[in-house]
């Protein structure tokens, strides 16, 4: 299973803060990401970062590890 | 004493966290330092209240690390980041930044280099409740 | 409320100023501030107190017009200068400077503008009063 | 009368924190500076700077009135 949170501006449009997603042999992060994007286009719209495990993901063709922690990212606004 | 980074919902003061800074070494000659805070207004409209949400464990890591980036890259004696999470009112402190050197040059590059930087880095985002409605703010990609 | 532009023996809040500065306008969205402090040590030598000369209604005066030349050249809502004139020990509070714009470049630019143009405008001098001695520091020209 | 005042490290090299000088017909800052840098030749080393009337002087040929503040001070070092 890989777990997929959501934040902030991302939540408004999934309507969801998370949902578990079956992980699979060799599922990257571009795999997850197209997946998501297609169940939720408009909250794709405005992802532009993704974090695995807590540290930033700027290499989509990156293997999944069963059991991660994936966050799809609207731009930060914080400080 | 409060640790040196720090997420929080409540209020943070400068003078404890300026106190903390300095009491790790009488070598510091200069201390630049950020606030930032709430606005009234943004973007042509009247803002009310600034609702703060954060990813906050790898919030917290990547503060951690820009701190320890910031003292390597400029040669810092010390520095401290506090990050509210929390709803606040035009005024209010949102965010505070301190960087202690020897000498004041790296002192004023490294506190901007933090604030900068934790602007792309931190997993935060804030949401404006104005009059009109709220909106999360999302700078265009 | 303290004046803007003060110098004085005694030591200072900086959350007292920070509170005085965003007290003028609730636009104020980035503040930065300069802490001088004495340092234990200076060119090679140990200091253990640091005493201050001021011709006085010189320095304010240029103090005053220094922070209305930064208040002009980067548009900033307000801004305070605080010094000390006094001796103090290392880790001991010499001068604060805080810049309050809407945003932060315009923030740190004129709180370095304000520390740089101090050191070079304003008459104070100090003395670093050290194990083998006292001497005033006078930079070569 | 000529109110001259000298500071900190000046002071040290004047032995005094300042003295009257009489005040002549046509007299410049430049006069003055002379005046006293051949009476304080040690103080006058590390002058660097004038004041008068508790404003910059920058220009030595600058005229003095009757009753001038003048200072010549040390290179600053308060911050």
């Amino acid at each position: 299973m890989i777990d997929v949170l959501f934040f902030g501006p991302v939540v408004e449009r999934t309507g969801t803060r998370g949902l578990k997603v079956e992980h699979r042999q060799g599922m990257t992060l571009k795999h997850l990401r197209d997946e998501l994007a297609a169940k939720y286009p408009g909250a794709f719209e405005i992802v532009c970062l993704a974090a695995v495990d807590g540290q930033h993901a700027r290499d989509l063709t990156m293997p999944l590890a069963d059991r991660s922690e994936v966050t799809f990212m609207a731009r930060f606004s914080g400080g | 004493m409060k640790d040196q980074v720090r997420i929080q919902e409540e209020d943070f003061s400068q003078d404890e966290e300026i106190a903390a800074l300095k009491a790790s070494c009488l070598r510091m000659g200069g201390i630049a330092t950020f606030l930032g805070c709430a606005r009234d207004f943004s973007e042509g409209r009247e803002v009310s209240r600034i609702s703060f949400e954060a990813y906050g464990s790898m919030a917290l890591s990547e503060m951690k690390k820009l701190r320890l980036d910031a003292i390597e890259k400029f040669g810092l004696i010390d520095a401290r980041i506090v990050h509210r999470i929390a709803t606040v009112s035009a005024g209010d402190n949102i965010v505070f930044i301190a960087a202690g050197a020897e000498h004041r040059a790296a002192a004023f590059d490294a506190c901007r280099y933090m604030i900068d930087e934790l602007k792309m880095r931190v997993p935060i985002w804030k949401k404006e409740i104005t009059p009109e409605g709220d909106a999360w703010v999302s700078p265009h990609p």
